[in-house]
């Protein structure tokens, strides 16, 4: 596409909190998945391998460690002459106090001036917590074929987890023509993936109206699309087949991890087409012992393995002693699991000690263990 | 801001069998995501010497898109600088080809330097140095040059292209070829300190006296004119000289002691990324002491070897003391024993290539087998 | 310096309203200087040129421009794998709410975490609007020399001048005695210029002090100095001569750029070993026209002149048609003066239209003209 | 993502008297701050082909120096690459030095491009073309090849060493050199667009007919076996193919109606910032007509001149069409006419250099006169 014809704005400010002590130090966008990786390097390599110029990641709650990480922008190639990830909190303005981001609408609307230094004809609204793979670009060719006012990605979703979403109910041209949040009786089963192209002049103008609407929760899902409908815009859905995964519970991280176990999985990190980048740490390969005993698993270098990994997938830095049995777990970044030790169904946090010989989990547990301090 | 610039030499007078017909001995892929020149790159920045000369003698692109800019290696470029210097024309005749005649062409850039002092380095060595330690060992000794050794008790194996010391306590007596029948050597890690006005005395002198003179040659020479003293390097030293030294280099530091004096915390080797994703092991696989880099996929039995990105160990495949290149594909049931497969070579299934460990094999790029 | 041994951190939070309508949309240290600069270049420059690594940049008000410009850690050299440039305005916390910057020490409170994870030895805090070159590695190495707790940059000044500055008063080895702030009857004229090396655990362990005291105000000056002085810490002064200017107001922002037209000012910016990095716009070279006076002047790339300039300072993308007279004035990026129009003493400010034939300014005006409206 | 991958073939077979004895034509520097190259490279950036080949013959270090990673050309370094490819080793007899051979020894990274359509510019040339338009009109035409051309009024001058296209309507029906003695010419602009299928056929092709045939060649000689189609291109064109014409081009582009017409701002040409601070004037100077880059200091008479970064003019001095280089220092009441000074070079004190516009004159690069 061309320079900045289409911004992107990653909203990055959940504090999800049913990650538990996972997200105590860093947001969700910022937590580990896949080995190597970090939950917001799928979107912003959707937007650098999309041909997005200008990211603005759109942070509130602890962001110290995302901040930080979003504003390398070199790892995403996101760094040369004319493009940029750009972090953006909130701010105190000449018109204005410092306040917190009132919901995801009011998020973009305390950033216009942002978006308005770089003049862009659409803007792409994302979420900084969901694991795909997706080409903004064919998004965009979609919507001005269409000649809509703003399009959502939507993907199919069975009946029961409809009851769940936002969900879209469409016409036979996938013109939008209702829009239920979370119902008890869904009428469609396409749910809203959170990801939207608006005609920025029309959302600009949305958005100015919405932000001294006493009455509203200054949120897309629940006041700009309904206001959108409302006023007779066009609103299409563009539909998603693929992987995509919200990692909010420490069971569906669990889960989209150990899915990499399956060498056809859907979401294919190893697409050389499409590749998602992330902070690299130079260190060693992964090294993996002599008395090492390796099953299915998804090991990532700069880690080491003495003992037995099954059904695992190890991120970097962490280290498997010799004779310790590491099953159907997920050892996060820098996990240390000394000698003899077990650990079963457990998704062990980042620079967690496991003790020798201790015992963690169990193969029978319903949910999925998390491990958050020393054991 | 080290008072010093680094100069990396090409090492074009290694001969390496096979990997070396398709690029320089610096862009030999080592422990399955690193180049050799990771090395001498990352000894330089972390010790602070920012502007880095890299001499090339030929087959550069491999070499330029490797190193790039330099960011990855920490240097910040608007006060470093790493340049990539090519021969003005290789020579028919290999003689010809030496560093002197290389610095001599590129003179201009070295007089733009503009700092006191040099240190050389070779391209073709692995080994960990804080050359800024030794920079200022080097100014307080009041010497001419500065030179870097290693100990070796097997001198009669792997260091026949490699230069000895003869010592007098630290002063250096003579530099000659290691063609000794000792096994205990001064192994001259052609690595240099010295005044950035004795280099350029001795490239002077050097294409004065021989047109087929190297530094070392020059600096052989002038032994009796100058205070050369040499400096004993302790840990790990391996020295990219033969088929045979190149895969030795890489299995000694899959074992974690080599290597955990190698890379240390405070002294990062770096490289460039190639985003790969991590690992994917099999029901079906062995794996026992080997070193696997990211994005392969390993069914089979992998031993004692180092296993480069993206490579495919198909299903039955055995691999034991292997180094094993980027994006090769090794096919289900066959066996590779002793072997350097290099880059994007495919081994069909059932194929069996086997050689003793003091003669390894060496497998083509790109081939087919 | 070795990687992260010291770490800086520049307040960047000014709101500089001495500087009227010129920051009215920017921050003062995004204020436009020198023909090609912004100020903060000044000290983000000075840092990569000190061999630092790591630079948080403490924005507060109005911070878009200047955080999206700071973001681009490149243009320092500083994007390398362990460095960056990392801009920080006030955050919302696990255990505290969203804040503004309380005072300049409060703005450092507010990001030991940020902090914390490079670990640094020491930290160098510097203000983000002023103009003046400096080698910090030096103060670094005279800080470890003395074996202080804290290092502070002074120069001396006028007696007069010293009145508006925080004093310094030393002993023979430059060991801080006593610090008076704006003192009316000054007892030294070593003026403090806002840059401090700290020990970072002994500061650390001071600001957590001083975060809960209800009697600071959790500034520096008049805070954290006076605490480390009756704690018995030592402190030491370290001694800058050459150009150094607060350019707060726009009396001293146009000095500041006439100082430049002297061939011999002692800021020097054409000094290859201390260059002055910056944003490059990558326009032509400065067209001067057929019909064009130069006097002296000092004129940067992607200006078209075409009248006559003499004693002023053109910045990127002026222009001054045929006819026009810029006479002692500055003319700031974007600058269109048209045809025969005449600009005396004046210092026009971004972006501004000077009408065909208008005259502007006066030769016998004993303030600065600053023009921040078309005329 | 546009569908092609860019080429920038070296045109190694222009010859421009004095700079080209230093770098290749793409790295002389241009209008003060710009190098030749970055208008290839940039209209490709603006046209969306990130996936950029860069082939050098000879003399590489200041081309490699200057393109770096390519992230001052706007190109993602994830999603694109700039890669500067280089010759095997020169010939001694130039004319088997074509770019043909060059595409031979870096056939394998051809192949790694995987794009259906390749844009092949050359390095030698000064315009703006949108190439993405280009590509999605040759698609539509169906034809094997679209060439691109300007029509020039003064043929007889400057395109020497240019080929031209006979062409019926929009059909060429041949390429051949410029001699004719006609005003009117169809200049090749050594740009094309085909798949990159047809290019692997093109190469086999020449290399199977003659040793010495470049593209332009072999696509004359296959012209009746093919539909290819020529494409005129409107706005500012200067080929540097002498020194006249790189003088010329230079002094061409001070007016403003060919400047604007060549840097458009939807079109940015881009290249590497060196962080000159402004230029300082003197009251002693007078400047006309001229376009003068940053970091100068100008104490004397500047007219229709381009004085590159870095330059000192003294007082006194009278510099008139010419191009002054980065670093130059014109001595006090020196007088230079009709002149291209090399970088680094130093005109003494009164020192007077005066040349006819039909025959400028060139003074060598770190030359003292």
């Amino acid at each position: 596409m061309k320079q900045n014809e289409m911004l992107a704005m990653i909203l990055a400010g959940g504090r999800g909190s049913r990650l538990h002590d996972l997200t105590n130090k860093v947001a969700k966008p910022a937590v580990s998945y896949g080995g190597k990786y970090r939950i917001i390097d799928f979107p912003l390599s959707n937007c650098a391998n999309s041909g997005i110029s200008t990211v603005g990641v759109l942070t509130q709650y602890e962001s110290v460690l995302l901040g930080s990480y979003a504003a390398k922008s070199g790892l995403w190639g996101l760094d040369t002459k004319d493009s940029g990830v750009y972090v953006l909190p909130p701010r105190e303005k000449a018109d204005s106090d410092l306040d917190v981001y009132r919901g995801t609408a009011d998020a973009i609307t305390q950033n216009i001036d942002f978006i308005d230094n770089y003049d862009p004809e659409y803007l792409l609204v994302l979420s900084g917590d969901h694991i795909y793979k997706m080409n903004y670009d064919k998004m965009l060719a979609y919507h001005k074929a269409q000649n809509a006012a703003a399009t959502i990605a939507v993907m199919p979703v069975t009946l029961e987890e409809a009851t769940r979403f936002g969900i879209m109910i469409t016409d036979e041209d996938n013109k939008i023509i209702d829009f239920e949040e979370k119902p008890a009786h869904p009428r469609s089963t396409l749910a809203s993936m959170g990801i939207y192209v608006f005609d920025w002049a029309k959302l600009r103008a949305l958005l100015i109206k919405d932000k001294d609407d006493e009455n509203s929760s200054h949120d897309f899902g629940n006041d700009i699309i309904p206001a959108l409908l409302n006023g007779g815009e066009k609103l299409v859905a563009f539909k998603f087949e693929g992987y995509w995964k919200d990692v909010g519970t420490i069971d569906s991280l669990w889960e989209a991890n150990m899915d990499l176990l399956d060498e056809n999985n859907e979401l294919n990190l190893n697409d050389p087409t499409w590749r998602i980048y992330t902070e690299d740490a130079a260190p060693l390969p992964a090294y993996i012992g002599p008395d090492a005993e390796i099953g299915a698993a998804y090991i990532t270098q700069g880690t080491r393995v003495e003992g037995e990994v099954k059904n695992s997938v190890i991120f970097t830095g962490a280290e498997v002693g010799k004779g310790a049995h590491i099953i159907d777990s997920v050892l996060m970044p820098g996990v240390k699991v000394a000698e003899g030790a077990t650990v079963t169904r457990a998704l062990i946090a980042n620079d967690i000690k496991v003790s020798k010989d201790a015992v963690v989990g169990s193969a029978d547990s319903k949910e999925i263990l998390l491990v958050a301090q020393d054991v | 801001m080290a008072k010093a610039f680094g100069i990396i030499t090409s090492s074009a007078d290694k001969k390496v069998a096979g990997l070396q017909e398709y690029r320089s001995i610096g862009a030999f892929s080592f422990l399955g995501r690193y180049r050799v020149i990771d090395f001498p790159i990352s000894n330089f920045s972390n010790s602070n010497i920012n502007n880095i000369q890299v001499y090339i003698a030929s087959m550069p692109r491999s070499m330029v898109e490797h190193i790039g800019t330099g960011r990855h290696y920490n240097i910040n470029s608007k006060r470093g600088k790493i340049q990539i210097l090519f021969p003005d024309q290789t020579m028919a005749n290999e003689v010809y080809n030496t560093n002197i005649k290389n610095f001599r062409r590129n003179i201009e850039q070295i007089k733009k330097m503009e700092k006191e002092y040099v240190v050389i380095a070779p391209s073709c060595m692995i080994f960990a140095q804080d050359y800024d330690a030794l920079l200022q060992d080097h100014a307080q000794s009041g010497s001419d040059i500065t030179l870097l050794y290693h100990k070796v008790t097997d001198a009669k194996k792997g260091y026949a292209t490699c230069n000895v010391l003869d010592l007098d306590g630290n002063r250096v007596k003579g530099i000659s070829a290691c063609l000794s029948d000792k096994d205990e050597e001064n192994i001259f890690m052609e690595s240099y300190v010295m005044k950035t006005e004795l280099l350029y005395s001795l490239i002077e002198k050097a294409a004065a006296v021989s047109s087929i003179y190297s530094l070392s040659d020059i600096v052989n020479a002038e032994l009796k004119n100058m205070d050369v003293r040499a400096v004993e390097h302790k840990g790990f030293f391996a020295p990219i000289t033969s088929l045979r030294t190149y895969l030795k280099a890489n299995i000694d530091l899959i074992n974690p002691e080599n290597s955990d004096d190698l890379f240390k915390k405070d002294w990062p080797i770096y490289t460039r990324t190639t985003d790969a994703c991590p690992t994917q092991y099999y029901a079906t696989t062995s794996v026992k002491n080997s070193l696997i880099s990211n994005g392969c996929l390993i069914k089979g039995t992998v031993e004692n070897s180092v296993i480069g990105r993206g490579a495919v160990i198909e299903e039955g495949a055995v691999v034991k003391n292997c180094v094993i290149s980027a994006y090769d594909k090794i096919g289900k049931g066959a066996v590779l024993e002793n072997q350097v497969v290099d880059k994007y070579a495919t081994i069909n299934d059932g194929t069996k290539v086997i050689a003793p460990a003091a003669t390894p094999g060496y497998i083509k790029y790109r081939d087919k087998l």
